[in-house]
């Protein structure tokens, strides 16, 4: 079967950085953003200023800043429960999100969707989604409406390893297909979903990406911790839809170093071993475009930590904007059921 | 508006809504199985595909999940499509879009997003197609906040219903009794007939009783009102036409004069529409009633294949016309 | 019968009712998404797969219409599967093989086939969970003749229910209230303890109004009795404890006695259980009654997310003293 | 993708027939019975007789025939819509079935089910089904619960190429596969999902078997027209069923040569041309089975015609037996709700 998949080989973290300094720059803002963000996000938690649960997307980065960065203002993309690293990736902005997060009313929902809803349409994000694998026909629908109105956007679908097995995968992928819509299936492959590991779920020989072939669509698996490679092969990918020729699927190998949401304190504990994650760890993306951007004279050691301070206040800024904005008022409960 | 008019089916009058909305606005689109070169199951769309082509009448696989999240993602996206899901019953496959998703988006993301999706099904049995090819579960849409239910009863208001849908920005299903897709009526010339959502119809006035019912049911309703006449009974028809929102003031009015209501709908009796709008009665317009408020619904039986049963499961006139007797017994 | 009682909490209750029916019936199994090792999302499964090990208790994959029909085909064939989907929202991927297949496939098949099927879900808002986790759609399984439904309000309904549905030959669906798990309450000891499934139960006596309330509206229903009784009125609160098939009979007593009814449901207002208990009563108590019969349920809004507003969709105990005082009034 | 997947050589007509006379010419009878039952059915809806509608089996003969001869009595099928030749091949009888396609109470389900429920529970036939893909969870459920109990039965489930769009397939498969089940997917691809032809809305290279290789189970391809060829492909991933060793996937290529229903009276004129009907007519399983038999000396020509004639008087016989089988009671229309 794996003959038919694509295997990106990985870049070496020796290898020499061939974009823009600023586009890597850029690139690095965001998951830096990402971290940031999502840690705050874990701190809120812990003092009791965000409702519900939240699932963290640190780790996993490069994902969402690769795919992203392929893509234009006006493409969509469809997200998940696990959502944050993916907005902010298409450029939703932190205080707003942040604001969501706590209910209130100056978030992108308007407090009404919270953390599993948050969604920008001036942005195409279609959304964060609490059903898994919900957004695989969305997406679809967007491509097929992008190819009807003769534009050349390009529609993402972010899923998960457990999501793979929703059947709405099936059923999204197959007419994608038939009618060759620029739609790109994008797996996130973090091997767990919730507390179990996908090699317990998931039929396959050693790829998800294997499925694609069922649907005739080219199929890539690509390290997801490596957001240079990850951004590569989506933008091939992109211009591949723009031109009509239809979806593909693109799977990233990554991980979350979290538990599956906030309250799952310690998955080394129960689930997954402490080894895993330590090697894991060792690939983190940030460290190695950092790392690389270094190397490469892209940046000194000094520029790289300037980034992560103004980032770092960015975020601070973003949760003191949201605990000061006020809850929607009572009333606004029964409005927009309709439009 | 015009003001001349035409005879025409009620399967007639799906496919001038759809091609005249599909002709207005080039946004508009529709999909479902089979329903392009072989016009549906049944028939009711022959001819758009020749006039439209195959990108905007569009053939899709057997996928009701799928195709109605395509629905959606196309409709959050600048288009306008019209889904259809070929029996009601397999609506049971794609209750999560239209329930988790379309439904909800506008809500859950403050306003910002529109999901201007149409969803036509049918429902409806009497034709000997067994427990899964009849059933009526427009209740549960109806229970749903954040779409549209819509349950016509007549050519005139299927059409006029089907074009405000599709123009509507929200989520709208439309219920199509496949039993009346033969059933002629009236109705008004030219594209700009509209029957607004949310008003219900007075289709007979009368000032003895109020039977309140839906889809086929009115037909009934209107027959059994033409017997009792002869009893020296007056009944009014009201016919809601859209289940969610609820046109109250106009079946609590049509109470409130009658002082006697009787609530039919072709779902299965339990948990469903007569029991939302027969409680709606008795509590508000308690003071005027004479009589307790009726009900006919299914029976609560899944829908059996044998012509010597299925009928027995549908209310019928006979049943209408006793349980208005039983408001004068009651009381008597 | 034992006799004595302890202490545990409604989902404490859960394990106990599967383990003992494992213990029981070597035909029992129960799987659903991480309910094994992890013990299920609400930890109310921790420790069966400990004592029964990964073949009875079975973690499957993210596939709700999968999973469920493995368990109508395992039921079929000769086992017992307790099958979970995690949050009812879920439930409307996978009503296909509930509703078409499970529901009907004994009376489709004239009585051959066996679907000893129990579903576990869950219902309830209150977690800022927002509008897709925080749905109560039982009323929908209502509304489908062939399938129990079961909606406990306390650790020893749930635990002698759930055991009854475990050895009923039917399928039978279970709704706990998420929000109840922690909730706790005495139990019968010993493995013999059965509720069972049809019947009601007067949770509280009273003279001068009927609270018909399920689930965690029970316990508000109970509360404002209490409060209402220190003002004189005397509050029977009566738990239908089944809304599939319902014991009509203990509910029209209790309204015929107290000839005042109010009807609590957490699920959407419109078209969902209370309109149909409060017809019933509207209906077969119409010469009982001193004042209209009230419904309470969820506000008809998908559940927001934000704390300020969530709350306010669900009834709560100054709804039910307002609605009881609003009784009085209004025939005054 | 083809790689993956075995295509089974067809056996040619003038090969001799390895098997027993006696297996030949049950297998042979088993054909020649849904066909003569089919034909009955068209028959007794022209007049009248049959409420309702009804999908033709003829054309697929050795599609449901060498499966089920593969089968034993306790193991499981799950059907379709189009289920009379599944039901009859696993052993069901014509006059039960067809008192009760008249909705008599004599009928498999006492009138209550008609057509696109028959069900025969001492048989393993787990029932035909009105939901296209309705059946494939049920299946696997089987296969589990035979694996649950120890015995080594296995489940079929049989569906259409239209069915493989349904997003169920993708389920059943992947549980089957990763709890090794003994469940055969048992795809008949006849063309057409109703009026469409599955190349316009099945995203495949060329066989459907495609998709099982996502799934990790063996894929099989065979000539659906050539009851040898089904029942020993079938037989053999029966047999490593039984073995534990899980599921498989089968597609068989054949054809209806009706419409998709007793109304769809001239598809010919629609969607499908004269030529394609003609040429699989000219594979006809039933004539090709006949062939064989008399050429290998196992049957003369008039044994054959000899059963033809049996078969066409019991299928007669069924006919008048519906008829004058009386209707469920009135008051029936209550039970069987509830156990
Ligand atoms: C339809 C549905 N089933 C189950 C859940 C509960 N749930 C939330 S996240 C999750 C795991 C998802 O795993 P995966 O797709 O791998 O995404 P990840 O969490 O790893 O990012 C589950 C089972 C859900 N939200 N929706
Ligand atoms: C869920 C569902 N969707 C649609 C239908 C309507 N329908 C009945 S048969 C059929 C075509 C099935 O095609 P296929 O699976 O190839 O089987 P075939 O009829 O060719 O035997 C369709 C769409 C249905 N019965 N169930
Ligand atoms: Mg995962
Ligand atoms: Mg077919």
């Amino acid at each position: 079967m794996s003959d038919d998949i694509e295997i990106v080989q990985p870049s070496s973290d020796d290898s020499e950085l061939t974009h823009p300094r600023e586009f890597c720059a850029e690139m690095y803002r965001k998951m830096v953003t990402i971290r940031r963000f999502e840690e705050a996000v874990l701190e809120i938690y812990q003092q009791g200023l965000m409702p519900g649960l939240a699932h963290p997307y640190i780790g996993q980065e490069a994902s969402a800043v690769g795919v992203c960065t392929a893509l234009r203002d006006d493409d969509y993309i469809t997200s998940t429960h696990r959502g944050h690293g993916h907005l902010i990736a298409k450029g939703g902005q932190v205080d707003r999100m942040m604001a969501e997060m706590m209910g209130k009313e100056a978030g992108y929902n308007r407090g009404k969707g919270g953390t599993m809803h948050i969604a920008d349409m001036s942005l195409g994000i279609l959304g964060a989604n609490g059903i898994v694998g919900g957004g695989m026909g969305m997406a679809t629908g967007a491509g097929l409406s992008a190819q009807m109105r003769e534009t050349d956007q390009v529609a993402v679908c972010f899923f998960g390893d457990g999501a793979a097995n929703q059947g709405s995968f099936l059923e999204a992928a197959n007419m994608a297909s038939i009618w060759s819509l620029p739609v790109i299936f994008l797996c996130e492959n973090n091997l767990y979903g919730e507390y179990t590991s996908h090699r317990d779920v998931t039929a396959i020989k050693e790829h998800i990406a294997e499925r694609a072939a069922g649907y005739n669509m080219p199929a890539i698996v690509v390290d997801g911790m490596d957001v240079v490679a990850v951004y590569e092969t989506t933008s091939r990918m992109v211009e591949n839809a723009r031109a009509g020729n239809g979806p593909c699927f693109i799977e990233t190998k990554t991980y979350r170093y979290r538990g599956h949401h906030v309250g799952d304190g310690n998955p080394e504990k129960t689930y997954r071993t402490q080894e895993e994650t330590d090697l894991w760890k060792t690939r983190d993306p940030i460290t190695r475009l950092a790392r690389r951007m270094v190397k490469g004279g892209m940046a000194t050691e000094e520029e790289v930590s300037e980034i992560d301070q103004s980032i770092q206040s960015a975020v601070e800024h973003a949760v003191e904007f949201a605990k000061q904005a006020p809850f929607p008022e009572k009333g606004e409960v029964t409005e927009h059921v309709y439009v | 508006m015009s003001t001349s008019e035409r005879e025409i089916t009620f399967g007639e009058a799906v496919r001038e809504a759809i091609s005249e909305e599909m002709r207005r606005d080039e946004t508009v689109f529709f999909m479902g199985e089979d329903v392009a070169v072989a016009g549906g199951v049944f028939k009711v769309t022959a001819g758009l595909y020749e006039e439209f082509g195959s990108k905007r009448i569009r053939d899709t696989p057997i996928s009701e999940a799928g195709i109605m999240g395509v629905g959606v993602g196309a409709a959050l996206t600048g288009m306008r499509p019209v889904v259809e899901i070929m029996f009601g019953d397999f609506m049971t496959i794609a209750m999560d879009q239209v329930v988790n998703q379309a439904a909800k988006l506008c809500y859950m993301t403050g306003g910002q997003a529109r999901v201007p999706l149409t969803i036509r099904t049918t429902i409806g049995a009497g034709r000997s197609s067994a427990a899964q090819h009849s059933q009526s579960l427009h209740a549960w849409m109806a229970h749903i906040p954040g779409v549209k239910v819509l349950i016509p009863s007549t050519p005139a208001d299927l059409k006029g219903m089907l074009k405000s849908a599709i123009r509507d920005d929200n989520p709208v299903i439309i219920y199509e009794d496949k039993m009346m897709y033969s059933l002629k009526g009236m109705v008004p010339e030219g594209d700009d007939h509209l029957v607004p959502i949310g008003k219900a119809d007075i289709k007979r006035e009368g000032t003895d009783v109020t039977i309140v019912a839906t889809s086929s049911m009115v037909q009934l309703a209107l027959s059994a009102a033409d017997t009792l006449e002869q009893e020296g009974i007056s009944v009014e028809v009201v016919d809601p036409r859209t289940l969610s929102p609820l046109d109250t003031d106009t079946i609590l009015q049509s109470v409130r004069k009658t002082s006697r209501a009787i609530v039919i709908d072709e779902g299965y009796r339990s948990y469903g529409v007569t029991g939302e709008i027969a409680s709606l009665i008795a509590d508000e317009a308690f003071d005027y009633l004479d009589a307790p408020v009726k009900r006919l619904g299914a029976m609560d039986v899944p829908v059996p294949f044998s012509p010597s049963l299925e009928p027995s499961t549908i209310p019928n006139e006979a049943a209408i016309i006793s349980a208005v007797h039983s408001m004068y017994r009651d009381v008597a």
